[in-house]
């Protein structure tokens, strides 16, 4: 019995920190949000650590790892605001194709960080007007917005139905057009598809739910990341900032905002290392742990990030400290693949509530 | 991540489910404390193994060495079962940890024996009038005549006083010391004279609580825990186990259960309660809280059993699980709308009146135990390492 | 232009307050809770002061004053958590009957303080297992619950399809039963029927609604002030007690408590004057306004009545400071007559959302 | 309660309706600051008393007696016809009524007339990096060398510095003093040698203030305003002004008219927002909310009237005016979810990325003119009559 990261995954963990603090540093972040060149940088190099074939299998170049482990780098990943394809080419793709024993050349060639994908799943969570996809059991139709990581080099797409498909971001009639977003470290896009070839990965609506749990578990650990970030950033301004003639720290009104962050977001670490666990290894309660684990992270997510930006007063405001940056990407984290209400309303359903 | 027994562990668990479904019928249920039924039954569940596991065979316990899990096994399946486990008053979860650790070989032979066997029962005497957060400002005083203190002042918040034969109380018995070096820690029989003890009832409308006076009462000179002035520390020693208690959740989970079950079963213009969208996903709400606060909970046990930090997390469990625990009794109060205002018996009473009454008691326990002030005081201080609130000159401060 | 209190109406808020310091301490609320007979003296003593008959025209011997003045003594009332049957003998009953033309005998002797009204509206509001009613046009027969003052002489009773019927208290087949409830300066019951004859007062759906405005924009008002004692109480509690050698209102923890019990607070007053006003001033908001302001009203006030009590340390739970008699009346008028849920749900569908 | 506005007020009303809808063409819609056609539509304005209104002729105003009546109504009908009314930057709605209440005749002469007109714009210099909620600990020096002041340190949150002619600045001008005697109010022109603005980004992408230096910039002697070391008090003159306008009730409302709009025209699934009970609920709240504080907003208004006090109804308004119009902002992201998203151009992007911005716009609102934190202190202290943080010494406090 051991409720929490083994040894391994603490090195794990240490090993993914250590590397990121020292290459995705705030200013590497900035640089991205410029021009999407890093990314690529960013990307070779989480590669190199095998992070890129974290779920994929040791014979297809993978490292074979757990989805718990993938929770953690996760949570790693989203400390630094790292840009980075790890939620579509690392875990949800991975997990729609070990699943269906599909295409196991994309996931070598993505394991070796030569291949990335993208996620098109918002006709199945919710399609917008002016939206709509069409697929006739050979070629695509129609049109499907926030595509998350648009830069792929293949799309895992999600239509109403639930079926997932994918689509060569090189193949006929495929349309892209870049839908800015508030998080400038993802890139989010509208896709276009004309009589374009699609292939068919999975009809299993188990196999589309557990890629979405996946990945909805992964954007909750990234929320982690990022709130713990701002909650330490916080707390190291009010320690140095004075006013008053004494630092802010000192102030009750102050310590209190920071007790409430930590008080909120410190059994959130252990609820995402076991909606992590769950995945694999407590498929029963794999759904609604992952529903409640992301709309729970969300709504403390939000929380901190709000209370942290207050405690750095106008300094928080401003691009100067980049506290914006977390902040924002737990906004986007808070709506991607499902907001909270839309979530808690699921996890009832299934509860046959 | 393993959540897994070992073999030995499991063993375990079938060896108190077996003892549960032999004895079940022999458990307590709504026997008075004195009852030979509740003191027989403490006795057979120390015979066990299933409640002093730990405390050492020469003082009454069963002897066991330390095993969390076994613990945690015990707890789970009388739970489970709905049998009560061992007894639990503040005798057997504050003092005799205390006597183990700081008392002498003579009070560890006189006092610990009878506290677990159910024969001597204690309360708590702390808090004052006056000093409830800052609680080193107790005034109750005792003074060294030839071999006895001599105690007068009072005391609050002592519950189980009215039943206690004994009590552990913190008194002043160095007025000149700094205010946290002045203090003792004396125990003494209820019953001597010059003690009066009047139920404080509360707004649950129960008296849960006695305030508890003391005139020139006499206690011998040998009946203090440690040393002269040495109160404070002997006191801390055992705090900290009484926060964790408070907000746990296990039972808020249970609680958790109760409401769904309430919110399918109750309907409003044959509507059932959890039907409605704006409760549903209030309750939803709650359940992720829950779930996250067990989660924690698991965490913080594994750590202890495999000796890894997570003084975070055991830091915020008072301050989340009892804000958490108010706001589930509140959603079921509003679920139910008019029935929910219901206290007292009739027939639109449900499950006892439980929901008001616990919407209530634990805004009480948001308050004791350190009310949320102070926990955030104690998180942001020790949890964050934020610096402590400068200290104020008392005529300076207006 | 003037928003917000007359001269007169300042002045009828002086002479209730004045009055109610006198008469209604926590002492005789105590005694009430345990006998409820004081409960007849008080009402006797506010019919002196003309309040029985607030809304009843003078020339049935009441004082003829606006819904808005009732609204002002509503909130009096819930200052001093004083038990009186204002809300149904005072309000709601003349209301109805002065709406629909009829039984002038009684308000004429309600305005004296010779008798009082109950009410039975829950059927309307949302029905329960185990109750319902049924009218025939000539008796009624059935049950209903959480009549609110049970101990009154003829009860006013909605039904399901919002008709609203009078039921002497002593006709045939009546029988009462009480439902103790927490707020104990209430009085709450089930009132059963069979073949019981009762008076159509109304079926004019816009009656019944003018009558549970006005009712719910006197429990939002009776909050209002139990909320503002509570939060004084709090304010004034803090200054006298001292913990750590400093009163308990320096801290800044404490000073923000009570600072956001009132910035919650305050704005409430101009709105339970607005939704007063409302009622026959400005009839196309008066039910909107009435649902929104009783919602908002029982969110404050549950908020001011826990943190007041919070802000009372360990005192707050004791009966000795009996700040528990307000706390439950602001619970008591939270659920009565709608809860919030039900009343935003009301106010959306009122609004066509 | 009298909502009614008497003939006169009535007659106002058509008059202002008269105007707007003869002149509303020459409104200047996305015109900049510095346009004919701005200083055009202002000159036209205070013509006609529709701004600057109660400001005495002789200083280029309109000249009226004080109306708050007529100004509500102006207020109300340029809102309702969507045309843009008077000129309102920090000049006018700051500099002007501090000089009219603390100017030398000089002054009003000099300063008054362009800045109303337009012509002369304005900047704020108050806070700095080290100096924000404890603003009375600026550092930025004016030490007088024979008849000029030599300025030197640096002001942060100067909006409208990089276009301003003039700035309206604190320094500290007597070093020994205690910190708030010290201080000084000096004007100064923008275009001094040794002032550099740099643009300060912040978290909307936009830069809506400025960072701006001072190196020995060179002011004249009697651009001062009061006497030497009562800037403190100048300042404070009219800063409670500025915090009224935060969080205004009216501005919230037209917002909550677009969120519903929003909710009743955006589909998922092609249900409408506003048909998802979870969101309506939140939605409800909200309005809720925003009618109380509009009601507050005409118990002020009609307090000032008619002389009643309602200082407390004032006090609250913009911790409670930011904190709504922040979370009705955050109600249309979740509604809108993955669409909520959008901020930039493109098809999906809904009211031009209004929401996001003014999101994340209101949280520095939240902060700015104040922390929630001092606002709360102010609530107590001044609204409550809570005693003052005790004063600690800079080396106890660690």
């Amino acid at each position: 019995m051991d409720f929490g990261l083994s040894e391994e995954q603490t090195l794990l963990q240490d090993s993914v920190n250590r590397f990121l603090a020292d290459q995705v540093s705030l200013d590497k972040v900035r640089l991205f949000t410029k021009n999407g060149d890093t990314d690529k940088q960013i990307w070779t190099s989480l590669c190199t650590l095998g992070l890129g074939g974290i779920l994929i299998p040791e014979e297809l170049g993978g490292t074979g790892l757990s989805p718990m482990d993938a929770t953690i780098v996760a949570e790693c990943l989203g400390y630094r605001v790292t840009p980075s394809s790890f939620l579509s080419t690392a875990v949800m793709a991975p997990v729609a194709l070990i699943a269906s024993s599909k295409r196991e050349d994309l996931l070598s060639a993505s394991a070796e960080g030569n291949h990335q994908f993208g996620l098109a799943f918002s006709e199945a969570i919710g399609s917008r007007d002016g939206s709509g996809l069409n697929w006739d059991g050979n070629v695509l139709d129609g049109t499907t917005v926030f595509v998350q990581d648009l830069n792929a080099d293949t799309f895992l797409v999600a239509t109403k139905e639930k079926h997932l498909l994918l689509v060569d971001a090189k193949a006929t009639g495929v349309e892209k057009v870049e839908v800015p977003n508030i998080d400038q470290t993802r890139v989010m896009g509208a896709l276009s598809f004309k009589r374009s070839p699609a292939e068919l990965i999975s009809e299993n609506i188990d196999v589309y739910h557990q890629v979405l749990d996946a990945g909805r578990v992964m954007l909750a650990a990234d929320t982690l990341g990022a709130a713990q970030n701002m909650l330490n950033q916080a707390v190291a301004y009010a320690g140095q900032r004075e006013q008053f003639d004494r630092v802010i720290a000192s102030f009750q009104a102050v310590k209190h905002m920071c007790a409430e962050m930590v008080a909120n977001l410190e059994p959130c670490r252990a609820m995402v290392w076991y909606a992590g666990h769950a995945l694999n290894e407590v498929k029963d309660e794999a759904r609604v742990t992952a529903c409640h684990t992301k709309a729970h992270l969300s709504e403390v997510g939000q929380f901190v990030a709000k209370t942290a930006t207050e405690v750095h007063g106008g300094m928080g405001f401003t691009d100067l400290v980049g506290l914006h940056y977390w902040f924002k990407r737990i906004g986007y984290n808070r709506q991607m693949l499902g907001s909270p209400e839309l979530l808690r309303e699921e996890a009832a359903s299934l509860q046959d509530m | 991540m393993d959540l897994s027994y070992s073999a030995e562990h499991e063993a375990f668990r079938q060896q108190v489910i077996a003892f549960l479904k032999k004895h079940k019928t022999l458990a307590p249920v709504g026997a008075g404390l004195r009852s030979a039924k509740t003191r027989d039954w403490q006795a057979l569940l120390i015979e066990h193994g299933y409640t002093a596991r730990t405390i050492p065979r020469e003082y009454g316990g069963f002897g066991a060495k330390p095993d969390l899990l076994k613990g945690r096994i015990i707890a789970e399946e009388f739970a489970r079962a709905q049998v009560p486990g061992g007894l639990s008053g503040q005798g057997i979860a504050m003092l005799v940890p205390t006597l183990l650790e700081l008392g002498t070989e003579e009070q560890k032979q006189q006092f610990i024996r009878p506290t677990l066997s159910g024969e001597m029962i204690w309360c708590q005497g702390y808090s004052e009038p006056g000093a409830g957060s800052d609680l080193a400002s107790l005034k109750t005083s005792a003074v060294l005549e030839g071999e006895n203190w001599l105690v007068n002042g009072q005391k609050i918040w002592t519950s189980t006083a009215q039943i206690a034969d004994w009590i552990f109380c913190l008194v002043r018995t160095e007025p000149d010391a700094p205010k946290h070096k002045g203090i003792s820690f004396l125990l003494f029989r209820m019953d001597t004279p010059g003690i009066e003890v009047r139920p404080l009832v509360d707004m649950t409308g129960l008296a849960n609580f006695n305030e508890t006076f003391f005139t020139d009462v006499v206690v011998p000179k040998n009946q203090i825990v440690g040393f002269r002035g040495e109160g404070w520390r002997v006191a801390n020693t055992i705090l900290g186990n009484e926060r964790d208690s408070l907000g746990n959740p296990n039972a808020t989970l249970s609680r958790l259960n109760a409401l769904i079950r309430l919110m399918k079963s109750e309907t409003v213009g044959g509507i059932s309660l959890i039907s409605m969208p704006a409760y549903r996903d209030r309750l939803m709400k709650i359940q992720g809280r829950v779930m996250a606060l067990r989660f924690n909970d698991m965490r913080i046990l594994s750590a202890k059993l495999n000796r890894k930090d997570a003084s975070l997390a055991r830091l915020i469990v008072k301050l989340q699980g009892t804000e958490l625990r108010h706001d589930l009794e509140a959603l079921a109060i509003d679920a139910m709308g008019e029935a929910g205002l219901c206290f007292g018996e009739s027939d639109y009473l449900r499950d006892g009146g439980s929901w008001q009454y616990q919407y209530m008691y634990f805004l009480g326990l948001i308050i004791g135990g350190g009310t949320s002030q102070i926990q955030k005081n104690i998180i942001s201080e020790r949890g964050l390492g934020m610096p402590r609130e400068p200290r104020v000159n008392a005529n300076t401060a207006t």
